[in-house]
């Protein structure tokens, strides 16, 4: 599309085959020069060393001078090639990617999920990369990229996958005991393509103005559209509901409404939520009247969307499951979930085996307190979802239960 | 003591050696305690207002002390008065003991008020006092553990001289335990004004 | 040729000589003797090292297909990371310092032990303590840790597996490591004999002071590290912990401006056991003596400002990122100044391809490519590509492996019939030479190719794309495994049942050679005068 | 050599007057950062520790009386720690 963007994938490329060349004909020299001087200088022709010399400055100068121009001339390729890799070019699509263990997922502006990187072919792509729990690294061989993915800090990569098709994309940080299962793919699609996608069904919130803004000033970087705790309180159901804060030092009760909501943008410091740090930044002249009633907008209508994708579902996604149970009945790092509601399980309780029904009950307390039983045949390693919100442990359970 | 020759210079040598290894590996903790200052400027002057600069006044005082009679002990030996080396060794274990008993109380008043690593108040604060406090309870305590090794390591010393076998012409062992002695005041010397008097 | 003859006359056992003091085993474990300690550790290194051997051996099976070939995810995890602990910290980081240096360090500077000999034998003990500590970490707690070597926070903080013992053990280590450099320095610097001048130094010598500096200097920061990892387990301190303000690339940092440093720990006293080898098997001088010797200061010093390289990709600023491939450029000089000197020394000279020099020579081979791929590593913009790639890792054991672990080989080959006064067999030797050197690089040129394909490390199943190269590398292995196992079979063989040799089998002209072997306990019968330099053949009578 | 060499014998005076130096240092430092200075107050304060950890380590440690390899040994231990929490900044400064 764009002429003068050169790939990733050959910036790179260049640095390797000066520095591989450079080094091969090097170590062809040395070798052969060994090679040469122990056959040449074997002690059967030789019975006496030929020379004691020990030194000359010569030519011990130009060995030490040679070298370090060439690794200059390394250095300068490896950072300028890096810092094509750094500087994203404008106009790139961004897409948000969360490591997590021990799956990806990828959300678009316009709300959308996947478990998958779609991107148009031919276009950049900017992937900001976050991680929920330990560190990650979010790794596409094809283009050379790779970046970790580190809790609380963000970071990112660009692309730009010229030709349509499906490119690896691995975790490449340890990350624990399914670390070479979290893969995913680009699907890099024709811009035809990649614009049907974008744009059917499930999107998850109507893409609109207002949570564009709420990318734009990092807002979600901290608060989440679902529920989760992030560093600062969720935006689900945030419109009406009544919060506890603390003003000043004084604890009082308020409603969420367009006053309390403005307050909270320009000047967080004002009232600090209950249980989250006061570490918001002001907005106060960053942001103008217009886009302020976006945002406050977009509050109100998310009170009273529904969702197309269900929020078990998305959970599904957002919490990882996918990264080790499957859906469609395939052997992974866990048992799959295909038609677990209602199925005989075999578990070790308290060391003892015992065979049960997964029920609601038992499905809730595998996901709370998922070490209590444990299925034959897995290892015990699956985290604990306890912190979760009780409602979306419900919504999870009822999602299991269609799972037929 | 199968050593029938002694190199006193070496055995010194050693000694520094040593402490340098002492000096980096509380090095660590001030590389750490550089970054989250810069980070979190305002959080640690906030909680640095927490500790109790009397309390740490006054141990800077007890070790400033304890070092000068370390010190003194030693050209009390090499001048042969083995009684004022005593008295001045016995005064600075007791000032180990004096400091141990101040961050004894220092450390509980801390946790009376909730402030100890993973408290549920400690939780509660921004994130820069959390690690101001996790580091305070880091680096007090890995010297805490220094005074500790020193005073005991100075006890020894103390029966040595009592039965002489460390005296006026041979006594790198007291040497070098005062050497570490001084090691554990130069590391407060620096603890004091980073953790206390940041306001 | 395989037929040993025991001699009527035992040649004289000298330090090896049962003692009165103690007996069997006490004579050894409660002996402050240097050459006791430095077989102690030899032979403790030499088991951790076979240990590791089988379970890289076991690492490469399971990696010959994708899926499960012989253990599960976990048990995976759980190799490498022992894999590499003891490789790191039981073999390669203490063995040739601990080992040949405590055997032939103070022979060669004219001294009759160490500095500090009981601090010496404790941290034998700090040794053999820490080891056993690792071990049991597999055995106890929540089992087996699963970290990998580098015990990257926060997974090493969350797992329930028993990282806090393995975390302690390698502190432990740290602090043997410690006492042994702290040693050698006061050692260097107080105990060479009249004459021994720093210009009469032997190269090996000159590296194991460069070294043990390093250890002084830069180990203690590994111990506060691991310290504090056990800390935040323990007592949750959230030093590192995000969410409350602690920064986990902090963790980096701290880890690598100590496991830098370390690699030059592991790499130095090898490159000093090739310096003082090709001399001798060439009958020439140390070409550049003064280069190499202000090199080993030169890498040991710089070695202390690169450690960022490790994190190219972490989230660290681009500014750092600048600094550390500058710097990692320039540290890469000094090593290419010692690989010229090397060669230039064999220019002219009378050589003798004995097993010694053989391994000597794969050394230099092995640790440029694997040196000339670390300038692939320091490069950012290709390090991206292959960072945490098996690309690294073959990286790494070019280095480790085919550097400093062919020194090792090679200091055996040369210091042992000194030590045992017994020859090996030395047809076998290059018998087994030839494998390792075949089979090491169709392993590790495999394991780079399939990096270079971007299979990231610590993958216990890949993409069935991957599976070719994979099952070349686990055929490498194999090959590497036979020769490795043959070698130390000869060696052992040859150290108890060995044809005797002379003081000075080989024609060297350092002063270890100039003593009995094996050496009287107190080294040398007469206290000697050094009159000429380390590698002056004419002087010392070979010429 | 089967003693030990007696080396400098610093005088008890000496010893006292550098104790006073501290202390009167100490008050500095304290009274100093009252004063609300910015981010001066952490420099003031590294540089009086700085001051009385030269005098503990001349006097105290006898470092004044010992030769060229213990001081150059000493500068090579403070350079390598400044490296250390120096270079980091390279990151933690840029980030
Ligand atoms: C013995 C150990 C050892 C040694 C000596 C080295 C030597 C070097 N290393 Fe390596 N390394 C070692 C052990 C490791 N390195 C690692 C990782 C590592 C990484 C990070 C990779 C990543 O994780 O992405 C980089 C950038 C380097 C760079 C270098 C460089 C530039 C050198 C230089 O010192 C090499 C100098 C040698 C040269 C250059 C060859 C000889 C010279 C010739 C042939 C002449 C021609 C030369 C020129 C033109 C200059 N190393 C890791 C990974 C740890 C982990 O993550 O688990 C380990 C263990
Ligand atoms: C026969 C010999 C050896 C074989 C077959 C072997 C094989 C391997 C393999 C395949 C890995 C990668 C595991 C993975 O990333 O999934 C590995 C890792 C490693 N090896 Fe070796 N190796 C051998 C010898 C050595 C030696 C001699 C050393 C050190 C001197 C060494 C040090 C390491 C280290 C440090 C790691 C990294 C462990 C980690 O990721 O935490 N290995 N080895
Ligand atoms: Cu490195």
């Amino acid at each position: 599309m764009n002429p003068q963007i050169v790939s990733t994938t050959e910036t790179v490329d260049f640095v390797f085959f000066f520095i591989f060349g450079i080094s091969a004909i090097m170590l062809l020299g040395i070798t052969a020069a060994m090679v040469y001087f122990v056959v040449r200088y074997n002690r059967k022709r030789h019975p006496h060393p030929t020379s004691d010399k020990a030194s000359n400055l010569t030519l011990e100068v130009v060995w030490t001078v040679i070298p370090s121009i060439l690794v200059m001339g390394m250095f300068y390729y490896g950072w300028a090639g890096y810092l094509a890799l750094r500087n994203v070019p404008e106009g790139a699509l961004v897409v948000k990617a969360t490591g997590r263990m021990w799956s990806w997922s990828f959300e678009y502006a316009n709300g959308k999920l996947s478990d998958k990187l779609y991107v148009p072919a031919g276009q950049p792509v900017k992937v900001d990369i976050h991680s929920t729990d330990v560190l990650h690294s979010f790794y596409i061989p094809a283009f050379r990229v790779k970046r970790d993915a580190v809790p609380g800090l963000e970071s990112h990569v660009w692309f730009n996958a010229e030709q349509p098709g499906s490119y690896d994309i691995f975790c490449a940080e340890y990350c624990g005991v399914a670390h070479a299962a979290m893969i995913s793919t680009v699907e890099a699609l024709t811009p035809h393509e990649f614009e049907e996608w974008y744009r059917g069904e499930p999107a998850a919130a109507e893409a609109d103005e207002g949570e564009a803004l709420l990318t734009r000033f990092g807002c979600i970087g901290c608060h989440s559209l679902d529920g989760s705790k992030k560093v600062g309180p969720t935006f689900q159901g945030l419109f009406g509901s009544s919060r506890e804060v603390l003003s000043a030092g004084q604890k009082r009760t308020l409603t969420a409404d367009e006053e309390y909501l403005k307050r909270s943008i320009l000047e967080p410091a004002a009232d600090i939520v209950e249980g989250f740090p006061p570490a918001m930044p002001a907005y106060q002249g960053q942001i103008s009247e217009f886009e302020l009633e976006e945002i406050i907008e977009y509050f109100k209508r998310m009170a009273g969307a529904k969702k197309t994708q269900s929020l078990g579902e998305q959970l599904m996604l957002r919490q990882g499951c996918v990264g080790c149970h499957s859906t469609d009945g395939s052997k992974s790092v866990g048992p799959t979930l295909k038609g677990v509601f209602g199925r005989q399980v075999k578990v070790l309780r308290d060391g003892k085996e015992l065979t049960i029904e997964a029920d609601e009950q038992y499905l809730r307390q595998s996901l709370i307190q998922p070490q209590a039983d444990q299925v034959q045949g897995y290892p015990p390693i699956m985290p604990t979802f306890g912190a979760l919100p009780e409602e979306e442990i419900e919504a999870l359970v009822e999602y299991l239960k269609t799972l037929q | 003591m199968s050593e029938v020759h002694k190199d006193y210079a070496g055995a010194k040598f050693g000694m520094w050696l040593f402490l340098f290894t002492e000096l980096l590996l509380f090095g660590g903790l001030f590389i750490l305690y550089g970054v989250y200052l810069h980070r979190y400027p305002e959080e640690f002057v906030k909680a640095g207002g927490e500790l109790n600069v009397v309390f740490g006044a006054v141990n800077t005082l007890v070790l400033l002390t304890s070092s000068l009679a370390v010190a003194m002990s030693i050209t009390a030996l090499q001048k042969g008065n083995r009684r004022l080396t005593l008295v001045l060794l016995a005064v600075t274990i007791a000032s180990a003991l004096i400091f141990l008993v101040n961050k004894y109380f220092e450390w509980s008043a801390k946790i009376h008020h909730g402030l100890y690593p993973d408290s549920p108040h400690l939780k509660e604060l921004a994130p820069g006092e959390s690690v101001f406090f996790g580091l305070y309870y880091v680096t007090t305590g890995l010297h805490g553990l220094h005074v500790v090794i020193g005073g005991a390591l100075l006890a020894w010393v103390f029966v040595q001289v009592r039965s002489g076998r460390v005296h006026a012409e041979d006594f790198v062992a007291l040497e070098n335990s005062g050497l570490y002695w001084h090691l554990v005041d130069l590391i407060w010397i620096f603890i004091f004004p980073l953790y206390y008097l940041i306001l | 040729m395989a037929e040993t003859h025991l001699q009527a006359t035992a040649p004289d056992r000298g330090f090896l000589t049962p003692r009165e003091d103690y007996s069997g085993l006490f004579s050894w474990i409660f002996s402050t003797d240097h050459k006791r300690i430095g077989l102690l550790y030899f032979w403790s290194i030499v088991t951790f090292f076979l240990t590791g051997v089988t379970l890289g051996l076991l690492i490469r099976l399971e990696l010959f297909l994708p899926g499960k070939t012989i253990v599960e995810a976990q048990t995976y995890n759980a190799m490498f990371t022992l894999h590499g602990v003891i490789m790191i910290f039981l073999f390669i980081i203490p063995g040739i310092p601990a080992a040949f240096g405590n055997l032939v360090l103070p022979i060669q500077i004219g001294a009759k032990d160490v500095a500090f000999p009981r601090l010496n034998l404790l941290s034998w003990w700090l040794y053999a303590i820490g080891a056993a500590m690792a071990l049991g970490s597999l055995f106890s707690g929540g089992g087996a840790p699963d970290t990998g070597w580098t015990f990257y926070v926060p997974f090493s903080v969350q797992t329930t597996t028993n990282v806090s013992l393995a975390a302690f053990a390698v502190f432990i280590l740290g602090f043997s490591s410690i006492l042994t450099g702290l040693n050698f320095i006061t050692t260097i610097h107080r105990m060479r004999a009249p004459g021994m001048s720093w210009g009469r130094l032997p190269l090996f010598i000159w590296s194991l002071y460069a070294t043990a500096w390093v250890q002084v200097l830069a180990t203690p920061i590994l111990g506060i590290t691991l310290a504090l990892v056990l800390v935040e387990r323990l007592l949750g301190t959230g030093l590192f912990d995000p969410t409350r303000g602690g920064d986990p690339i902090m963790f980096q940092h701290l880890f690598w401006i100590y496991s830098h440093p370390a690699v030059y720990i592991m790499v130095l006293p090898g490159m000093g056991v090739i310096s003082d080898i090709i001399p001798v098997f060439a009958r020439k001088p140390a070409f550049g003596y003064k280069a190499i010797a202000v090199s080993s200061i030169a890498i040991a010093a710089a070695g202390s400002l690169v450690w960022g390289h490790h994190m190219f990709t972490s989230g660290m600023s681009d500014m750092a990122v600048l600094v550390f491939s500058l710097l990692t450029f320039v540290v890469a000089i000094p090593s290419a100044v010692k690989v010229f000197n090397w060669v230039a020394t064999l220019y002219k000279g009378s050589i003798s391809l004995d097993p010694p020099l053989l391994f000597a020579l794969s050394f230099i081979l092995l640790f440029a490519i694997g040196g000339l791929t670390g300038l692939v590593l320091g490069a950012p913009a290709t390090d991206v590509h292959v960072h945490d790639t098996h690309f690294v890792v073959g990286h790494f054991h070019y280095t480790m492996f085919g550097g400093t672990g062919m020194a090792f080989f090679a200091a055996m080959h040369y210091w042992l019939p000194k030590i045992y006064g017994r020859m090996y067999n030395k047809r076998i030797a290059t018998i087994a030479w030839g494998l390792i050197f075949v089979g090491f690089n169709v392993l590790y040129l495999s394991m780079k190719v399939v990096g270079m394909q971007g299979m990231p490390r610590r993958y216990y199943d890949y993409i069935p794309e991957f599976t070719r190269l994979n099952q070349l590398a686990t055929v490498g292995s194999w090959i590497l495994g036979i020769g490795v196992f043959l070698m130390f079979f000869n060696l052992i063989r040859g150290t108890f049942r060995g044809q005797p040799v002379g003081d000075n089998p080989w024609g060297g002209a350092t002063l270890e050679w100039t003593t009995s072997s094996p050496p009287p306990t107190e080294n040398f019968e007469v206290d000697p005068v050094v009159t000429h330099g380390p590698y002056d053949f004419k002087a010392a009578g070979i010429l | 050599m089967a003693e030990q060499e007696h080396g400098h014998i610093v005088g008890y005076s000496t010893f006292v007057a550098v104790w006073l130096a501290l202390l009167v240092l100490t008050a500095i430092t304290v009274a100093v950062s009252r004063i609300h200075l910015g981010p001066l107050n952490i420099w003031v304060a590294l540089g009086i520790a700085s001051v009385k950890s030269g005098l503990v380590i001349a006097f105290f440690m006898h470092m004044k009386y010992e030769g060229r390899l213990l001081r150059l040994s000493l500068f090579a231990a403070l350079v390598t720690l400044a490296i250390f929490i120096g270079f980091t900044f390279f990151d933690v400064l840029y980030r």
